[in-house]
């Protein structure tokens, strides 16, 4: 029911009689992605993509991948389809076709709870952590003007990292996505304070190939669809306790 | 049983063996003497090819091991059929070259087994027979490790033995063995020069070629000087370089 | 303890996705290791100058660009891609890799073994052959065992790279729990896990070690 | 090629982080390694018992694990907090692990050499020490040349994990500019660089062991 | 010289030596000859504190080594006063223990260096000297694998001497050489005591226990059996176990 269409003969569809679409994600991205303690995957997007698919009328597999290397997984037809919290970014329009945005997020910044540091501006000279591969190292770079004052800009394997060493003090401050931002810090609400200001606005969509076309087409109706009959909101509420869908 | 005919034989510059003639009638007992570097063990070697000659010609028993063609090219046996010579001579090293991962017994029936395609249980008789006779019977399942140089050698000896072979090659098989295990070894190659078997020795126990060899070599420079009879030869040695050496051996 | 108990299932199979990786890594890079040798010290120059560039290549790149090669750049093949599921591409770039090392370690056991014994050997028979099988390599397997440890205990630890094909490792479900929690005690389990993992391993070579020297 | 020319501030300074911590690890694991290696067969059972337990967690955990450690364990005791600047956590989590790899290279070298050796001294009137220098290491850096050199071509790639600490070294920079151009191409940069270190640490360790060779 | 009073040394269960004693006048020359594992070599080694003895007493030269006090305690000599009674015992060892490292030169310098702290200039012309005595001054530059297992043993002699000894203990050194090796060696000995250097040589050449010791000492089971003047030893030996050895070694 799935595919007559490019997804047919990828690699990742499997075998011809039961198509299904991969998804790839990285199983460490919580509250988007990750392992509960069955070893299941679980998260907010894997909520969204799960019923996506049901009314598409596709079976779909989840597929962990290394984030740093999403494109290549995705052009060497490993995985179908990115769904794990993709900011939308003009460069990755080069390799990715996105679906229209359907969650908005902010690169916040978080800060020690005992550290004077409360404004965008007192970060001028100071250190700043940020997860490699992240769209956080776009959004602050995009702030020419706060992102030259700092001393050093400092990327870490994982934000988990990068806000343990916030902790210990060789950090100043960790940019980090809103959503994910806000799960840490809800796990040590004593440890760390989210700033009002933050490095912009950014948009997450859903990642196919380019010449994906028509799953494109047919994932962007049923997301249609899903906000307009309350289910995403639904699904929001679960998982984020308000709404988070643009 | 062994033919040599001119033999010659280089390692890059180094002329080794300068045409060297050789005839070893059945149960015969030749001893090889001379100097460090005078090419002995080259010689040896040459016999079962563990070193290839550049000319001349060997006869093992009738079998050609290599020869010379008129147009002077030398054309060597192929693989196969000098495995078949070499099953024929029984060689003993200096070094004994045991394998130290067998043990006594199986170092003895190793070769039947796996080259002769024997039956375990055929030759385990006859390895009695050889073990008693070289007097390690009841070392049989101990390693080449836990005993001593002579019974080593002595080993050594019986694994050549082993299969069945129709001449005897030794090359200095005493001489990493210090004096007393020394008369061990060379006691078990008497008894098998009384039991006739043709033996082709590289020494330098004057006492043993003077005694067991019916013939005495003596080669020096890659030449042999003298061969004769040993009685002969030990009396009244006719080179100089012969009389020399023998001079500084005693 | 309690992440140990809560979290058992996962560590349950990340630690299967390790030992497996470990030991059909092992089982196969073994021979393979073995052939290279043997190949590497035949007379045949094309083979040996062949060889000489496979090892020097396995050794002289990350094993880590090694498995993105195999996993991204075969499928770009134009005309002919080749696609491998993840678990069959550690299989092969660990097998391919340490075949590399443990080929370098039998060639040094072989060259180690006295010309004498292929002496002694040739001049009762014995083919090429039955001199390796029945001769040198018994004594080889003895010679190898210490480097052999060293190598599979590397092993043991090289498996958590599969990372980077996002296959689900020990190491790699650790990480998962420390990033969920937001708690690197977890780490502890894996470091456990390890230090097991070398003392079993250290264990069963030296009782290899003691077996063999009944010959010494 | 032009991936190269554009990234070529970046890409020389992930060279020099390589280098670098390559370089430093090896000046100092040595003579750590060495020592590690004379106390683990001197004759005080204490000693010798610590020492071993040091190699087996060293060589028994992943290196990334050890620099965990020191880089978030060590921070958090409770009253003595210890706080590492990244660099130096690498350096010292390189140097702890390596120098217990190298101790066993050492130790084998040291009691590869012959007892006779020790007796030819002893009866001169040297003493252990006069020993040790003049007429044991002389022998046992020749000997200890072709594992040393496995050791450090495996520190080349090793030096890769220091990733985890937010160091930008040769690897993590190439990844960084495949991550932003999403183009594999930079991973060659990076295999050619590797080749190349390997290339060269062959090529020096065979001058010395050419040097060492004339005594053989 | 040399004084071994009841010297005892056992290895775990195995009792090595059964109570020796020794005299060795200045200037003698004294052979040990006896069957393997009779503990010749360890006697040797126990002389200069390669072993460490159980019980009795050893004197070097005046120096105590070793003494067993009434109440049964063995006092040993501490390590510095070892070094110093070491250095005035030259030892020469079956396997010769050459530093692979060094050159020939360097072998015979390296000790007079380091551990006499004499300066390199002052020790030369003096280790140019006892090269060419033992006949190896040409292959000064050499290392000891490029020359022979004679050279290597006349090279250890040597080295032994630049410590300016005054005794010196040979361990078998002719042993591990062959038959024409030795006797350069054995040249080089009987020079050393044609110039009264103070000797005791464990030795199976009887030619030279005959011909250059004052005295035989026969040693069997950890025991001396005989100690005779050698040219009475030979003639007659009293003791039956001596002369079934010396029957069987000729
Ligand atoms: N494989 C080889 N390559 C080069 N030269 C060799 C080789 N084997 C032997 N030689 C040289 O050939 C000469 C003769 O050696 P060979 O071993 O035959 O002498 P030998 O008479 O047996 O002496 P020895 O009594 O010392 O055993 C020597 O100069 C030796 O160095
Ligand atoms: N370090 C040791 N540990 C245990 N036993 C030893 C040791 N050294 C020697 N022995 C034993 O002591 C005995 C005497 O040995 P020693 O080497 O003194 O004999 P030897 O008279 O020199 O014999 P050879 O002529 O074979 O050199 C032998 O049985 C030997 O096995
Ligand atoms: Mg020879
Ligand atoms: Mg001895």
């Amino acid at each position: 029911a799935c595919g007559k269409n490019d997804s047919a003969r990828t690699g990742a569809s499997g075998s011809a009689q039961n198509q299904k679409i991969v998804v790839g994600l990285d199983d460490s991205f919580p509250p988007m992605g990750f392992r509960d303690e069955q070893h299941n995957i679980v998260g907010f997007d894997i909520d969204m993509a799960r019923e996506a698919f049901k009314r598409m009328g596709c079976a779909v597999e989840f597929k962990p991948i290394d984030w740093n290397s999403k494109e290549a997984e995705l052009s060497s037809k490993r995985i179908d389809v990115i769904w794990n919290g993709l900011t939308i970014l003009e460069e990755r329009k080069e390799k990715i076709a996105f679906t229209d945005p359907y969650m908005e997020n902010h690169q916040v910044i978080v800060v020690s709870s005992k550290s004077p540091i409360r404004t965008k501006d007192a970060l001028a000279g100071k250190v700043i952590g940020i997860q490699e591969g992240s769209s956080a190292i776009d959004a602050v770079k995009r702030d020419t003007k706060a992102f030259e004052s700092f001393s050093e800009m400092k990327t870490y394997a994982d934000n988990v990292t990068a806000l343990m060493d916030l902790e210990i003090g060789r950090l100043d401050a960790v940019v980090v996505d809103e959503v994910v931002g806000r799960y840490y810090v809800a796990k040590k609400p004593e440890n760390y304070v989210i700033l009002w200001e933050h490095f912009g606005t950014e948009e997450y969509g859903i990642g196919v190939r380019k010449d994906d076309t028509d799953l494109l087409e047919r994932l962007q109706n049923v997301l249609n669809e899903m906000k307009r009959d309350g289910t995403a909101v639904h699904i929001s509420r679960a998982w984020f306790g308000g709404n988070v869908i643009k | 049983m062994i033919r040599a005919v001119d033999v010659r034989k280089s390692f890059g510059e180094l002329q080794v063996l300068k045409g060297v003639s050789l005839d070893l009638a059945e149960r015969e007992v030749v001893a090889i003497i001379g100097p460090s570097g005078s090419g002995k063990s080259t010689f040896l070697r040459c016999l079962n090819r563990l070193e290839k000659i550049d000319s001349g010609r060997i006869d093992i028993g009738g079998d050609n091991l290599a020869h010379t063609t008129p147009d002077g090219h030398c054309r060597h046996a192929p693989d196969s059929k000098v495995r078949r010579i070499r099953a024929r001579m029984g060689m003993v090293f200096q070094h004994f070259n045991l394998f130290p991962h067998m043990t006594v017994l199986e170092n003895v029936i190793a070769a039947p087994m796996t080259v002769a395609r024997r039956a375990r249980a055929d030759i385990l008789p006859e390895a009695e027979i050889l073990l008693n006779k070289v007097g390690i019977w009841d070392k049989c399942d101990a390693y080449p490790s836990q005993i001593s140089g002579g019974q080593k050698q002595r080993l050594a000896i019986a694994r050549a033995l082993a299969m069945r072979p129709e001449i005897m090659l030794f090359d200095e098989p005493t001489s990493s063995l210090d004096p007393e295990l020394t008369g061990e070894v060379l006691r078990t190659m008497r008894q098998l020069a009384e039991a006739r078997m043709t033996m082709l020795v590289v020494t330098h126990e004057m006492a043993f070629a003077r005694e067991v060899a019916n013939r005495v070599i003596f080669m020096d420079n890659g030449e042999i000087l003298e061969a004769r009879p040993s009685a002969e030869f030990f009396e009244n040695p006719i080179h100089k370089r012969a009389r020399a050496f023998l001079e500084n051996m005693l | 303890m309690d992440t140990l108990f809560n979290n058992i299932v996962p560590l349950l199979h990340g630690a299967r996705v390790t030992l497996e990786l470990f030991f059909i890594t092992v089982i196969l890079a073994m021979p393979l290791g073995l052939a290279l040798a043997l190949m590497r010290i035949s007379r045949f120059r094309l083979l040996t100058a062949g060889v000489n560039a496979y090892i020097w290549l396995m050794r002289g790149t990350p094993l880590m660009l090694q498995m993105f090669f195999i996993y991204f750049a075969l499928p770009n093949i134009p005309g002919f891609p080749i696609i491998l599921p993840d678990f069959l591409t550690a299989v092969i770039a660990f097998t391919l890799n340490y075949a590399a090392y443990l080929s370098e370690v039998f060639r040094a056991g072989i060259q180690s073994i006295d010309k004498g014994q292929y002496e002694g050997a040739k001049v009762l028979g014995y083919t090429y052959l039955q001199t390796m099988r029945h001769i040198v390599m018994p004594q080889v397997i003895k010679r190898v065992l210490p480097p052999l440890s060293n190598e599979t205990i590397t092993l043991v630890k090289d498996t958590s790279l599969i990372y980077v094909l996002a296959l689900s490792d020990l190491l790699k479900v650790v990480r998962g729990i420390v990033l969920r929690d937001f708690s690197p005690a977890p780490f502890v389990v894996a470091a456990v896990f390890y230090l097991l993992m070398t003392f079993l391993l250290t264990w069963v070579f030296q009782r290899m070690e003691k077996h063999y020297a009944v010959y010494d």
